[in-house]
């Protein structure tokens, strides 16, 4: 369904030149879900931003993205604009700041739901309602006309995943959805996540700088460093058996709770 | 809100006392008073004196100060000294002048910023915005009032397309409403064009970074994420963040652009507060400039205060009870 | 959105340009221009030219000033002065009527002046009607006698009573101070208040009721325009029928067929004055040396453009008074040079400035603000002085600052010179500036102090005779110039434009080209 | 970016250079051509940007004012500067009801009208170019205050001077060591824009003649010359005019450019205030 080609991106400025992601490749296909895993800086977030094409200008990505058959990124603004959302969500690390602070919940779920489909904003505010319900937002009939910042930061990634899904795209990409959480919400959040997944049966691709949150849930693994994928096979194999020093090192950083 | 209006009210009222603390003392300590107007070698400094003790100026300033201070709190401005007319009915005779020049020129300089700032924000670092900076830079760098006379010697004496100076043609007297508004409309042309050049730099520039700022903002990527239009991107989702520090930017302002207009109606002799201003500087006329100076800090700060509150009601993040700081 | 709000906004301007193209005049209406917002319509409290010039048209004295300058009945039928020149009667005409219809008598001349003298009225007319302390009487008799009892001969009261009569029947129970009939004012003249709009204009309509000949005139319209260099602008428009003229201009504008120029001497003179009381300048022989390093033609040529003449007493041409020869000092700098050497001075070689017990020659000289010609003619003065080896600074000043250091009541005053003109009245009378007893409260604020000049300035003001008054300013004039106390600067021209339709002007002179008023009219 | 530094480093500094060596040259721009009093000449071989009305050379002119509005910058901003910093630094450090009290203070000051507070001042003051600058000055100086009194305030919240407590160093040297010395870079940059604001203030109160006095020359005063000629001689309006617009743009430019360079992350920060 996916299959990104010799992947490269760059970015440009009046100083200097930073070579951000270095020609990788992978392959998702339908139902799966792909885990890529790597600290901070390796390139993960710019790599699946540059899917959906919306680094800023001053990047210059080069290489082939295929998506159902057609090649993203020799895709016009206009037509890209008719996959972003609707064929492939995105999901944020800190959903508080990816949410527009002067309006509300209602009105940025609305604006999402019309955009995508024919429904007035009566219906698409019921939608929008029975989704909040959907993520467990309590009382969402009253709280849907309240601002993000009255939010908590987990409910915040809860309305974010809401807004995505009513869009029922075929490809999740959460980048670190759980970073900014603390544990308890992190657990509940990707539980929620897993559930829906099913439900909505989408692939997704999983970015996370913590192996041990990617290895239950993915069908593969990617693990990134410096902008290149220095690995990439199931966890079992990358747990089993990691080829790279750096992997090693990542399987190390999990945290074991010795008595 | 209300309580914080009520605060904020409260703190106008020491405000004020010291303004005009300030300038009433000020203005005691320049020389001369505006009998010294009457000099002529046909006038005798006797009867200059004897105006000098009718008008109260025999007494120590700080008692000239109380009394005045006492008129003003049972709603007496006082009378002009020079012409005898009440300062009130003097003051209410310039404020729409004042306030049709500096209200129009924020709504043209509001208009005109607004897509220039959005365009050198989304285009940023291209030569289109290189060059609105540049031109908006020169036009916070010219001195408003040479603009003005390069504006009358260009417009006025070689093009002879607009009026040098003044408010309204009178002889359109018994005209109709719609004609005066007309001619009032081509006499503001020059002053409004002179204080706009000079005001969109600011702006504009503040719109800019107000607009960089924002679009690179997760929630611009993420509504891109959802397939929202670059359109809707820009005028929906950017714009009414970008309006939150221009609201502020404008009430402080304000001062600058009230004081900044006075110079331009004295150029065009446009007969606003400033000119009448000016004018009771050099003839010592004291009532009316305290007025005069009361009313200017009265709009200033009533200016910031407006911008405080419309900042509390775009920004959903204020809410009631918390002051900004 | 914008492109409808820009074309909005470019149409209002061309309805705007077209509007203003299209406006046309009544024949009969007279447009003038005023060269400042008017203080008070009321003569007793105004000073100011363009309250003046308002009140003009609206009140009238019980004398006026013809066009050849002298005095003639305006309000008064005829008037007598008795042998000794302390009882004047003054009958008074009987078909006057106030602007309202109420009927002009007696008791509004004597209210007039008895408002003048209240010490609560703040006027500066006051002391013209004291004389020595002693106020004059002025009494009512029946209703169209006025008798005036001078407690001395005082020859300058005549052309003091043509002071406009205001009514009482308004002012009786008002502040007058602060009355609104300043703004509104009613009076007896050829013309009656209509409007006053503040800094734009003052209309005025043609009075039905006039005692004397009506104007032709309906409509006189005074638009305020502060600016010269705009009224200039207006007059060549055609929007304004009268201007002064900048000496720079004067040559085209005459050449004009649209325009009648004219050019008069003012009742002016502009000077150096020197502080008499600093000892740098009480010896008469450095006074002199400066009057004649000073190059008087240049400023007349360069400043004026050749429009005045350079001055040497303390009148005016145009005054009856100004004698035929005179005495005066010609510009000679070698001359002023070696004045300065004999007074003891010596030129140091290295800074080129004169000095006197190693102390340098050098001086302020403090002048107005707003008056180009007179800072342009203090620049030139500078440089006059620093070429012959006197280093003097410049300090302009803002009026009200000028004139508190001038008028200040301690001796010495705190300055070394002025520049400063004098306007003068129509009486040749100049006690108050020359007076050794207007010094240091007076307008002799430099310090004069000449026994000759101060009993003939006495002299001057109880001789009613105009031959023999002639001979007294002679003397005044001749000792002044003597002395050296002022150096005088020019006699300026003034220089005014008349639009061509504008007809019935009188001969040029300091009472103006539109006096008469009754005769001027407008044609097609 | 770099072009209009680069444009404004050499335009100041050749006029600063300028302005610096006139006077060792036997030039003198009071010097009266009595020849062509009144007649202003049009800008020529002999004089590069024409003659004035009294005949003077407006390029000498030109330079010998560009000495009063450098030294009116330097001297009135340094003054705004002085007063503007101690205020901030004593408000925003000590806080409490003293900062309270203090920016009452100054919102009051600031919501007087400046050009009336400053024609009355100079009104007050015989006009010199000394009290032009005090004044200048002393009335400029509150926007400076609020700056650095923001400054402090975000400082004192940060870890650093927190864990410089907690080791133990005394209030006064954490202030002068650790907190002043951060808000200089916004106060360089403020002093850059005050001024060209104090070039602009300077040729409006020459223009109204409350400034430099005659002969002495000041692009302000040399515009208000020009007002009697603006039809005869547009070039005497025109010179000094362009040369206050060119040297405030610079100073500007240059303000600007050192805030990016200073300062890495302001293109994130919407705010400086001048």
């Amino acid at each position: 369904m996916l299959s990104i080609r010799n992947l490269d991106v760059e970015f440009h400025s009046d100083q200097s030149r930073v070579h951000a992601v270095k020609g990788i490749s992978y392959e998702l296909s339908e139902g799966q879900t792909l885990g890529i895993v790597g600290e901070s800086g390796s390139g993960k977030s710019v790599s699946s931003l540059s899917i959906l094409k919306l680094l800023p200008s001053t990047a210059r990505v080069s290489g082939e993205v295929f998506w159902k058959g057609t090649d993203l990124i020799k895709e016009t603004e206009a037509a890209m604009r008719l996959v972003r959302g609707a064929q492939i969500g995105y999901i944020f690390q800190n959903p508080l700041s990816a949410l527009n602070p002067v309006f509300t919940v209602a009105n940025q779920m609305v604006e999402t739901i019309c955009l995508h489909s024919d429904a007035t904003k009566e219906e698409a505010l019921e939608e929008a309602i029975e989704l909040l319900d959907k993520v467990k937002i309590e009382n969402p009939r009253k709280r849907i006309h309240d601002y993000p910042h009255q939010f908590s930061l987990g409910m915040c990634q809860r309305i974010m995943i809401a807004m995505t899904l009513s869009m029922k795209p075929d490809l999740l990409i959460a980048d670190e959805p759980t970073a900014s959480l603390d544990v308890t919400t992190q657990k509940e959040i990707l539980e929620l996540m897993d559930s829906l997944k099913e439900e909505y049966q989408m692939s997704m691709i999983l970015i996370s700088h913590d192996l041990g949150v990617v290895a239950e849930r993915c069908d593969e693994v990617a693990v990134m460093y410096l902008g290149e994928i220095v690995e990439m096979g199931t966890p079992k194999d990358i747990f089993g058996s990691p080829k790279e020093a750096y992997t090693k090192i990542l399987i190390d950083a999990i945290p074991k709770i010795r008595f | 809100m209300l309580h914080v209006l009520y605060k904020r009210f409260l703190v106008v009222v020491p405000m004020l006392l010291g303004v005009t603390l300030i300038s009433f003392f000020i203005m005691k300590a320049a020389p001369g008073d505006p009998v010294s107007m009457y000099m002529d070698p046909s006038v005798s400094l006797e009867d200059m004196q004897q105006i000098r003790e009718n008008l109260g100026f025999d007494l120590p300033v700080y008692k000239q100060y109380v009394l005045w201070l006492k008129e003003l709190c049972l709603g007496n401005l006082g009378y002009s000294y020079v012409t005898g007319k009440p300062v009130f009915q003097a003051i209410v005779e310039r404020l729409p002048a004042t306030l049709l020049l500096s209200i129009s020129s924020l709504v043209v300089i509001l208009l005109i910023t607004f897509p220039l700032g959005l365009i050198c924000g989304y285009k940023k670092d291209t030569l289109v915005d290189d060059s609105i900076t540049v031109f908006s830079f020169l036009g916070l760098s010219i001195p408003s009032f040479w603009l003005g006379l390069m504006f009358i010697l260009l417009f006025s004496l070689t093009l002879d397309l607009f009026p040098t100076s003044g408010f309204m043609d009178p002889l359109l007297y018994d005209a109709s409403i719609f004609q005066k508004a007309m001619n009032i409309g081509y006499h503001m042309f020059l002053p409004l064009l002179t204080i706009v050049v000079g005001g969109i730099a600011g702006l504009t520039r503040y719109n800019r970074f107000g607009v960089i700022k924002i679009l690179a903002q997760d929630y611009i990527v993420a509504a891109r994420a959802r397939g929202i239009s670059e359109f809707r991107l820009l005028f929906k989702h950017a714009l009414k963040n970008i309006m939150l520090p221009i609201i502020t930017i404008l009430g402080l302002d304000l001062p600058s652009l009230i004081g900044g207009s006075y110079i331009i109606e004295y150029i065009f002799s446009w007969p606003g507060m400033g000119q009448l201003g000016v004018q009771a500087v050099f003839q010592r006329d004291y009532p009316i400039l305290m007025a005069t100076i009361l009313f200017s800090s009265f709009l200033i700060i009533i200016g910031n205060m407006i911008a405080d509150i419309c900042y509390a009601y775009v920004d959903p993040r204020i809410s009631r009870g918390k002051e900004r700081v | 959105m914008v492109r409808q709000k820009i074309c909005v906004v470019f149409w209002c301007i061309c309805l705007g340009i077209l509007l203003s193209c299209t406006q046309s005049t009544d024949k009969q209406t007279l447009v003038m221009r005023l060269g400042a917002e008017p203080s008070m319509l009321n003569p007793i409290l105004s000073t100011d030219a363009p309250s003046s010039s308002v009140n003009g048209y609206i009140f009238n004295g019980l004398l006026k000033v013809n066009e050849k300058m002298e005095l003639v009945p305006d309000l008064a039928e005829k008037y007598t002065v008795s042998e000794d020149g302390r009882r004047l009667v003054f009958y008074l005409k009987k078909n006057v009527k106030w602007h309202d219809g109420v009927p002009f008598t007696a008791s509004d001349v004597v209210f007039t002046f008895d408002k003048i003298l209240d010490s609560n009225t703040n006027t500066v007319r006051r002391s013209d009607y004291i004389i020595n302390g002693e106020p004059i009487g002025f009494e009512a008799v029946g209703d169209y006698e006025i008798r005036i009892t001078l407690p001395s001969p005082f020859a300058p009261l005549l052309n003091r009573l043509t002071m406009g009569i205001i009514p009482k029947h308004i002012f009786n129970s008002e502040d007058i101070n602060i009355s609104e009939f300043n703004r509104k004012p009613i009076g007896t003249g050829p013309f009656v208040f209509q409007r006053w709009e503040t800094s734009q204009f003052v209309l005025l309509t043609q009075n039905l009721d006039f005692f004397d000949k009506k104007p032709t005139i309906e409509t006189v319209l005074l638009k305020i325009i502060p600016d010269n260099n705009t009224a200039l602008v207006s007059f060549e428009k055609e929007e304004i029928y009268s201007s002064g003229i900048p000496g720079k201009e004067f040559p085209r504008i005459s050449e004009s067929s649209l325009f009648q120029t004219f050019q008069y001497y003012d009742l002016a003179y502009t000077y150096l004055g020197f502080n008499l009381k600093n000892p740098l300048f009480s010896m008469p022989d450095i006074r002199q040396a400066i009057a004649m390093a000073i190059n008087k033609k240049s400023i007349v040529d360069g400043i004026l453009r050749g429009y005045g003449t350079p001055a040497h007493l303390p009148t005016s041409p145009e005054m009856w008074t100004y004698p035929k020869r005179s005495f005066s000092y010609d510009f000679d700098p070698e001359g002023a040079k070696s004045l300065l050497k004999e007074a003891g001075f010596v030129m140091n070689s290295r800074t080129g400035i004169f000095e006197k017990n190693g102390d340098p020659f050098q001086f302020k000289i403090i002048t107005n603000k707003g008056n180009k010609d007179r800072e342009k003619a203090a620049e030139i003065i500078q440089g006059n002085l620093k070429d012959i080896g006197i280093d003097v600074s410049l300090q302009l000043m803002e009026w009200s600052s000028f004139i508190a250091i001038v008028n200040s009541d301690q001796d010495p005053k705190d300055y070394d010179a002025v520049i400063l003109g004098w306007s003068l009245g129509l009486d040749p009378d100049g006690y108050s500036i020359w007076h050794s007893s207007q010094y240091p409260k007076g307008f002799n604020f430099i310090g004069y102090q000449n026994e000759t000049v101060d009993r003939f300035l006495e002299l001057g003001r109880v001789t009613m005779d105009r031959d023999k008054r002639q001979g007294i300013y002679q003397t005044i004039y001749d000792e002044i110039a003597k002395d050296v106390p002022y150096v005088f600067l020019y006699y300026p021209e003034s220089l005014v434009g008349i639009n061509h339709r504008v007809k019935g002007l009188s001969e040029a002179g300091p009472t103006g080209l539109f006096n008469p008023i009754e005769n001027i009219y407008i044609e097609e | 970016m770099t072009g209009k530094v680069w444009f404004s480093f050499i335009y100041l500094g050749g006029l600063t250079v300028l302005a610096l060596l006139v006077p060792f040259f036997n030039f003198d721009p009071t010097q009266i051509d009595e020849s062509l009093i009144g007649r202003p000449q049009a800008p020529s071989f002999a004089h590069w940007f024409g003659t004035d009305e009294l005949g003077r050379d407006i390029l000498l002119r030109s330079i010998y004012g560009s000495r009063i509005s450098l030294m009116v910058g330097f001297v009135s901003v340094g003054i705004s500067i002085c007063i503007g910093v101690i205020v901030g630094v004593l408000s925003g450090f000590i806080g409490g009801r003293v900062d309270f009290l203090v920016m009452r203070v100054l919102d009051t000051l600031m919501a007087l009208p400046t050009l009336f507070l400053i024609l009355i001042i100079q009104v007050m003051l015989e006009p010199s170019i000394f009290n032009v600058m005090v004044v200048i000055g002393v009335t400029s100086w509150m926007g400076v205050a609020r700056l650095v009194r923001a400054e402090v305030l975000s400082m004192k919240e940060r870890v650093f001077v927190t864990a410089c407590r907690a080791r133990g160093i005394v209030e006064r040297k954490i202030l002068f060591k650790h907190i002043v010395p951060h808000t200089l870079n916004p106060i360089i940059v403020a002093a850059m824009l005050g001024m060209g604001g104090a070039i602009l203030i300077e040729s409006v109160l020459s223009f109204l003649g409350l400034g430099v006095q005659p002969p002495h020359a000041s692009w302000g005063n040399m515009l208000e010359n020009s007002l009697g000629y603006l039809r005869d001689a547009p070039w005497m309006a025109l010179i000094p005019g362009v040369l206050i617009t060119l040297t405030v743009l610079s100073l500007n430019f240059l303000g600007d450019g050192l805030w990016l360079l200073l300062d890495p992350k302001a293109r994130e920060r919407d705010v400086i205030h001048t």
